[in-house]
């Protein structure tokens, strides 16, 4: 009787939405308060899966199956295409999650002052699509998710982003539209190889061509590296990994500060869960292959990420920058091709996702407050604002990954499998630890302790209803972090299955 | 291709191209429009000329040049009617000055 | 045969300047004679030898080009009226024998021939850079397409009746009954439209010259300006064969005379046309511009198409049809 | 000729007689009508007839061929498809026209329902033809009405000379077309295609093979010419600037799926055979690649500098032009599906595009970018279902445009021509640029003016249906997919009786 | 005589057009006398000095007849031959010949009425 339950999940905003429909767009509280109770059902029903899921089953959950396009081909039974849903122990995090922050970044988007219906409408309607990214059983459907969450977040960057908005926005608009572009590329290979799109049958066909030994000499060789390596790029893109990260940062500093919560905390992710699940889990000899590259790629965007974090003197680019080294952190995980790298890479994927959601909840708060972000004109806030300074501290401890907060749990099973492969890298990878805990303390302190300055004098502490998501969300980071196994138990049986279809 | 036929071709070849020579590079207006009917005409050549010499003879080319010749008129009754329109609102049949429009 | 035809064509070619020769004078007898003058009577006995003297006076007149004309095409342009003026006689069947060039197409080859001449005319006004004449070259050369129209209509009654576009085929198919009874209509308009065609008064405009000086031919004189009338007057002898042969029957004789030789029957018809063209001259007035354009294509081109329709739909008709 | 002309089965004909039918009364009543009497309801016979025709072809959709006329005639599934296409693109430009049309500055308006008529019987008649000669006269009638109707608002410049330019490069692409097809029939002997198509393997075996090769490059060209693809595409933008909106849509839409019909038939029908000695292979699919990558190339590369919306359009076309070709280049096994597919979204999308733009262009009265600042303040229901249409042309789901890019894009991937591929996808990222320029005016722009927009009826209904297809088919192209499915298109390739004689 | 023959002869008389004005033209410029002045080669114009050069644009009217023209010269290409076999077509297809003769005029009226409708047939 769940099966539609994914379904219900991904649609549930829609109802927000058509509530917002009819209230007039002048009714600016309102509309706010109803787009803020529009991200409730989802989160609801998100949790319920999450207690509805059993671990231990090795299929795919709640699973939803109605055919929808059928393309004719002369002499074959054609291609069909289904509307197919369902979650497994990789799209439940993440799923619960998306609600989690959708939910919270509601709540910051209460700073939007003009066409706030607009607003919750695209609002909702990214919600929605990102749900939809991560329950999708079908590649097609998959993708349509995919394109939506683009247009969705083109025109929230767009409209009620910073001064460069609309730069931002292209930029956004072209990156992202490569990475899709490439991935159509790639399923339609998919689809011409493998006759179906429907993950759970693609997942079977490639493991019989893998299994043949004789595939590499085969006529296909050629096509399924081509489209392994459209997958591959596409979701680096996504991600972002070095070199396609520029647009990434664009965004984080133009955007608003609550696209930029759903847009560090989540989009980025689908990048990660594409890779895992498109490029792990359908390639595994491929990827095997490939694995010394992405562990070198995870290591630079490591490092370079947190070299450049290192010198910024604007908030948001510390943190953007922050995020491609914390991707890396990911890529570190994936490349390792083990069971601890790859929980390390979901477990990442998660924590830095409330993490990043919890910054720039703050620094939404903060901006609205100082009109800046600027590190160096921030001077001394603690003293006026002891409590968001206090979050703030907090926050720069989860990304720094302090023992007892999530952050530390996702890089250590991420190291950790990484060091039983390639010790080397590794080792230098560790570096880019210390310096996160140099760039993160170095920002945070800059901002809340040095000299007071005098025109924070009239400033206010954080109001409940900011302080009450902050507080969630550093309750998640501490939850995760105290108590990893809550969010490793339903992920263990799909990624060991992924693990065995490695054959590590 | 046959003996015969190769003077033709070579003929209506030579007047084709002469045609869009003139489509290309003539200024006014109506030699542009005769340029044209030049290179219409070298088809019409091509086709009497294989409707005798060509690989299968027959008397189909003939009734193809007739369609061509009406075409190529009423592709210059509404040339011509355009070109008076257009000197009528601006006094020029000189096509280069034909360029407002740019982009 | 070749060589005898060759010569024949020879000999034609003379004939016709001989029927010039004459006919120029012949047309100024008869209207002088019509408007009760003399006409033309001291050069030789009734001044028989008046044109002869008017083309010697013409061949030696100077030469003179304006300088502001374009030479090469004011040269050519009286070559280029008379070439086609002569080359259209090739297809005329005189007798069932006498024809040069027999060919199948004959009606749409002097068409086509025909319209030549047109351009000769524009080029040469133009070419003169006068006002005059480049007018005179416009007028005329939209006075000729507009009754090109309805000629090449109205004949579209014979073919169908006669079944062919050969003109002997054409004058064989009149053996029972001329076409200028079953096609009556055709003959008009194509009587009309033929003596505009030829430039001639009442439809003289492009050389009208009260209005126009001289029309076309303004700037040329000498044998330059006789090579357009001579073309004039060998179309008149080409349109009048042409009558003949399509709507009088050519060389077929009347009431069964057959003892007659064809060639007398043709030129006796022949002569009764050409008549008819210098009586028009000595008796209408010369129409306006605007006039002769509405008359070409709101009444000749409308009764040549009613024309065609009668043609096809009286073919239906009992007793009558097989006329058509 | 004994087989008597009156004792064949007209009724295959239908659709041409009752638009010959239409269009003869039409010109008729507008020379006997008083010159102060409103045209418009000439306007609803001519959209009844081409309804009628419409309703014809969709009735008897996917019937078995019809050969007529020894042959130069026929009703097969391209005839049918493309028939059905061209008349329902032509019904909404008409219904555009009634409702919007007589603002547009269209005197003559009797004429332009005649012209439109006479247009789309021209085209009609080229999607049945199976012979050179009636393609060949069906184009020009096509052509030569879009010429008219291309300067109709004779008393502007910008109408005049877009008009000219049109004339004089049809004119030209005309002559190359009938060049290629001169040499076709002299190494043929017959203008039947499938006759042709027989005897032109013989033709390329026995010495003549660059004859053969000199027809196909010579109507490639004109053919290039009529599709607007690159390089031969210089014409477009001038036309569809200087033309009225209503027939820029239809030169758009109608024009052109009526020359990929005829495109495809002739490149298909009379090469085919070739591909047996890797012609296809190695001249003719590298041939139209070239020209399908190098008209989305320079269509969106130029489209990025444009200010003016329907130049923007044209450029837009003209890469749409090169997506299109890419199935029949690769002879994908999808061809005339994906094909048609395409043109039936592009048709839906562009109709709803050109609408919209009408709307605005008469409020703002000029043709900018600007012109569509400030929409979604002023009349939010257009700027969204501009944005859809817009997102449709960018090949982004979940529209049609999307799906039948997809679709368009597997035929490249199956046949292995992936750098094509690769083009196609890289231009299309491109293209979203200057699509969403129009979103970023829509939306992120302030308004000039606090008014709604006054949209006429007939324009909505227009755009509604635009919409609601664009979206519908890239939801649910089932329905469509399982009727061009379910058509037996290799009767397209081959006579499915006897060949007729030359 | 042959078929070739006839066209020969077509030939014949268009050089002997050709040659005629040729042969007279030369043989006028050997009895003509020649003294060129300067005000021999002006143009004329009533006895007035010739106000600059007459190679104008022309009345656009001109064209507007060139157009008609060319429209109903090139109808006669199809009526022509079909005149020609009129009479067989009728014998061998019957009445529909008929009919669709009399359509193809009547598109021609139709046609010139509305050129008629439309001023064109009017000089101006």
């Amino acid at each position: 009787m769940w099966n539609g339950l994914p379904t219900w999940v991904t649609f549930s905003p829609i109802l927000g939405m058509l509530v917002l429909l009819f209230i007039p767009r002048q009714r600016n509280r309102w509309l706010k308060w109803v787009g803020m109770a529009g991200t409730l059902p989802p989160l609801i029903l998100a949790i319920t899966m999450f207690v509805l899921f059993d671990p231990q089953s090795r299929g795919v959950q709640f699973a939803q199956h109605v055919s929808w396009i059928h393309i004719p081909i002369p002499q074959s039974p054609g291609w069909k295409l289904s509307y197919a849903m369902g979650a497994d122990g990789l799209s439940l995090p993440l799923v619960l999650m998306t609600t989690i922050i959708a939910a919270l970044a509601a709540v910051g988007s209460m700073y939007i002052k003009e066409r706030v219906k607009s607003y919750f409408l695209l609002f909702l309607l990214l919600e929605t699509a990102m749900l939809g990214v991560f329950l999708a059983r079908d590649l097609f459907l998959f993708f349509l998710f995919f394109e939506v969450t683009l247009v969705a977040t083109y025109f929230l960057v767009g409209i009620w982003g910073y001064m460069e908005r609309e730069r931002a926005a292209n930029q956004f608009l072209l990156y992202n539209g490569l990475g899709s572009a490439l991935m159509l590329l790639a399923f339609g290979g998919l689809l011409l190889v493998f006759g179906t799109l429907n993950l759970d049958q693609l997942l079977v066909r490639t493991s019989q061509l893998f299994a043949d030994p004789e595939w590499m000499q085969g006529p296909l060789r050629q096509v399924i590296w081509g489209i392994f390596l459209c997958i591959l790029i596409a979701f680096g893109i996504k991600l972002p990994a070095f070199p396609f990260h520029t647009w990434m940062l664009r965004v984080h500093v133009e955007a608003p500060p609550a696209v930029v919560m759903i847009h560090s905390g989540v989009l980025l992710k689908m990048g990660a869960y594409g890779l895992i699940r498109f490029g792990v889990d359908l390639f595994p000899p491929l990827v095997q292959q490939m694995a010394t590259f992405l562990a070198v790629l995870g290591l630079v965007n490591i490092l370079y990420g947190a070299a450049l974090a290192f010198v910024q003197r604007d908030l948001k680019r510390v943190l953007a920058y922050s995020s491609v080294s914390h991707m890396g952190i990911i890529l570190f995980g994936i490349a390792a091709l083990n069971f601890s790298g790859l929980q390390g890479a979901v477990f990442q994927a998660v924590s830095h996702g409330f993490i990043s959601a919890l910054m720039f909840l703050i620094i939404a708060v903060l901006y609205e407050r100082t009109g800046t972000t600027m590190i160096d004109e921030m001077s001394g806030l603690a003293k006026a604002m002891p409590v968001l300074s206090g979050v703030l501290l907090a926050g720069g401890l989860a990304l720094l990954g302090l023992p007892g907060m999530s952050g530390f749990v996702s890089e250590f099973l991420a190291f950790l499998g990484m060091f039983k492969q390639y010790p080397v890298i590794a080792g230098i990878g560790a570096l880019g630890l210390i310096l996160a805990a140099a760039y993160t303390l170095r920002a945070v302190m800059a901002a809340t302790f040095g000299p007071f300055l005098d025109r924070w004098e009239r400033l206010t502490d954080t109001k409940a209803v900011e302080t009450v998501p902050m507080l969630v969300l550093l309750g998640l980071i501490i939850a995760i972090g105290v108590y990893p196994q809550m969010l490793g138990e339903p992920m263990q049986t799909t990624l060991q299955m992924i693990v065995t279809r490695i054959g590590g | 291709m046959l003996m015969p036929v190769t003077s033709y071709l070579a003929l209506s070849a030579i007047l084709f191209c002469i045609g869009l020579y003139g489509v290309l590079t003539k200024r006014n207006a109506v030699m542009v429009l005769f340029s044209i009917e030049l290179m219409l005409n070298a088809v019409n050549v091509n086709l009497v000329a294989f409707s005798k010499y060509g690989l299968y003879a027959n008397l189909t080319g003939h009734i193809f040049s007739l369609f061509t010749i009406t075409v190529a008129a009423a592709e210059a009754a509404v040339g011509i009617a355009i070109l008076i329109a257009l000197y009528r609102n601006k006094a020029t049949t000189e096509a280069d000055k034909i360029n407002s429009m740019k982009g | 045969m070749e060589i005898g035809k060759t010569i024949g064509a020879v000999v034609m070619l003379f004939i016709l300047l001989g029927f010039v020769t004459m006919a120029v004078l012949f047309e100024r007898k008869v209207i002088g004679w019509m408007q009760s003058r003399v006409g033309p009577n001291r050069v030789g006995p009734w001044g028989i030898l008046q044109t002869v003297a008017d083309v010697l006076k013409m061949l030696f007149k100077e030469d003179t080009v304006p300088h502001k004309a374009d030479h090469t095409l004011f040269k050519a342009a009286p070559i280029l009226a008379f070439m086609p003026a002569f080359a259209v006689v090739a297809v005329i069947p005189f007798t069932p024998s006498l024809v040069f060039s027999d060919i199948a197409v004959g009606l749409l080859y002097y068409m086509a021939v025909s319209s030549i001449t047109t351009i000769a005319v524009m080029v040469g006004g133009w070419s003169s850079n006068n006002k005059y004449a480049l007018l005179g070259g416009m007028r005329s050369a939209a006075q000729m397409i507009s009754y090109e129209i309805p000629l090449v209509m109205s004949v579209v009654g014979v073919i169908m009746a006669a079944g062919s576009l050969n003109l002997k085929e054409i004058v064989a198919a009149q053996a029972d009954m001329w076409f200028i009874v079953p096609q009556f209509l055709g003959f008009l308009v194509f009587l009309v439209a033929s003596v505009s065609e030829l430039n001639r008064t009442p439809f003289d405009l492009p050389e009208a010259e009260s209005e126009l000086v001289a029309g076309y031919h303004v700037e040329y004189s000498g044998f330059r300006f006789a090579f357009f009338m001579l073309a004039e007057y060998v179309y008149v002898f080409a349109m009048s064969a042409l009558t003949t042969v399509l709507f009088l029957g050519g060389w077929n004789p009347v009431f069964g005379l057959t003892f007659i030789p064809p060639i007398v029957w043709f030129v006796i018809k022949f002569v009764i046309v050409v008549f008819f063209l210098f009586w028009l001259r000595a008796t209408f007035p010369r129409v306006r511009m605007d006039q002769l354009m509405q008359l070409g294509w709101k009444v000749l081109l409308p009764l040549a198409l009613l024309n065609i329709f009668l043609s096809a739909l009286l073919r239906e008709v009992p007793f009558i049809g097989r006329f058509y | 000729m004994e087989k008597a002309l009156a004792h064949i089965d007209w009724s295959a004909m239908t659709p041409e007689l009752i638009l010959v039918t239409a269009a003869a009364l039409l010109i008729v009543l507008e020379l006997l009508l008083p010159d102060e009497t409103s045209r418009d309801w000439l306007g609803w016979l001519a959209l009844l007839a081409v309804v009628g025709a419409g309703t014809y072809v969709a009735v008897h959709f996917g019937a078995a061929t019809v050969d007529l006329l020894q042959g130069s005639y026929r009703t097969d599934p391209v005839a049918q498809s493309f028939k059905l296409v061209l008349l329902g693109g032509t019904a909404l430009i008409l219904l555009l026209s009634l409702s919007g049309g007589n603002r547009e500055g269209i005197r003559a308006r009797g004429e332009y329902y005649f012209l439109l008529l006479a247009a789309v019987l021209g085209a009609s008649v080229m999607t049945s033809s199976a012979d050179l000669v009636t393609l060949f006269v069906g184009l020009e009638l096509l052509s030569i009405s879009s010429y008219i109707l291309a300067g109709i608002r004779k008393q502007r410049t910008d109408a005049n000379e877009a008009a000219w330019k049109y004339v004089v490069l049809g004119g030209v692409s005309s002559a190359f077309i009938l060049y290629g097809m001169s040499f076709v029939y002299g190494l043929t002997g017959s203008t039947n295609l499938f006759v042709v198509q027989q005897r032109i393997v013989e033709a390329y075996q026995t010495g003549y093979a660059p004859f053969v090769l000199l027809s196909l490059f010579l109507m490639m060209l004109g053919f290039g010419f009529k599709i607007a693809a690159a390089p031969f595409h210089m014409w477009a933008p001038d036309v569809y600037q200087g033309s009225p909106t209503s027939v820029t849509a239809f030169l758009a839409v109608v024009s052109k799926t009526a020359a990929f019909a005829l495109v495809t038939r002739v490149v298909l029908v009379v090469y085919l055979q070739l591909i047996q000695l890797r012609v296809w292979e190695e001249i003719i699919t590298p041939l139209l690649l070239v020209i399908a990558g190098a008209s989305m190339i320079v269509g969106n590369a130029v489209a990025l500098r444009q200010t003016n919306v329907k130049r923007l359009m044209a450029y837009s076309g003209i890469a749409q032009a090169g997506y299109v070709l890419v199935p029949l280049a690769s002879l994908g096994m999808t061809l005339f599906e994906s094909t048609l597919f395409y043109l039936l979204a592009y048709l839906l999308m562009t109709v709803g595009v050109f609408a919209v733009i009408m709307v605005v262009e008469r409020d703002a009265e000029h043709g900018e970018f600007s012109a569509f600042a400030g929409l979604y303040r002023r009349s939010p229901l257009v700027a969204l279902t501009m944005t859809l249409l817009v997102l449709s042309l960018a090949g982004i789901p979940v529209t049609a445009g999307f799906f039948g890019k997809f679709y368009l894009l597997i035929n490249a991937i199956a046949t292995q021509h992936f750098w094509i591929a690769a083009v196609m996808v890289v231009t299309t990222v491109v293209s979203y640029f200057y699509y969403f320029e129009f979103i970023r005016q829509m939306y992120f722009r302030p308004a000039p003016k606090g008014n709604p927009l006054a949209i006429p009826i007939g324009t909505a209904i227009v755009i509604g249906i635009g919409v609601i297809g664009t979206v519908g088919l890239g939801l649910f192209p089932n329905a469509v997919l399982h009727a061009l499915g379910q058509l037996k298109w290799v009767e397209v390739l081959s006579v499915p009786q006897a060949p007729p004689g030359p | 005589m042959g078929y070739s023959a006839n066209y020969v002869m077509l030939a014949v008389f268009f050089l002997l057009g050709l040659g005629l004005p040729l042969v007279a033209f030369t043989a006028g410029s050997l009895l003509r006398p020649r003294k060129p002045t300067p005000a021999k080669g002006i143009s004329y114009e009533s006895g007035a000095d010739p106000v600059g050069d007459s190679w104008i644009q022309f009345n656009v009217r001109y064209y507007l007849f060139a157009l008609l023209f060319v429209v109903f010269d090139v109808e006669t290409i199809f009526l022509y031959p079909w005149a020609t076999v009129y009479h067989e077509l009728r014998s061998g297809v019957g009445l529909f010949t008929l009919v669709e003769m009399l359509v193809f005029v009547l598109l021609l009226l139709v046609g010139l009425c509305y050129a008629w409708k439309k001023k064109v047939l009017e000089w101006k």
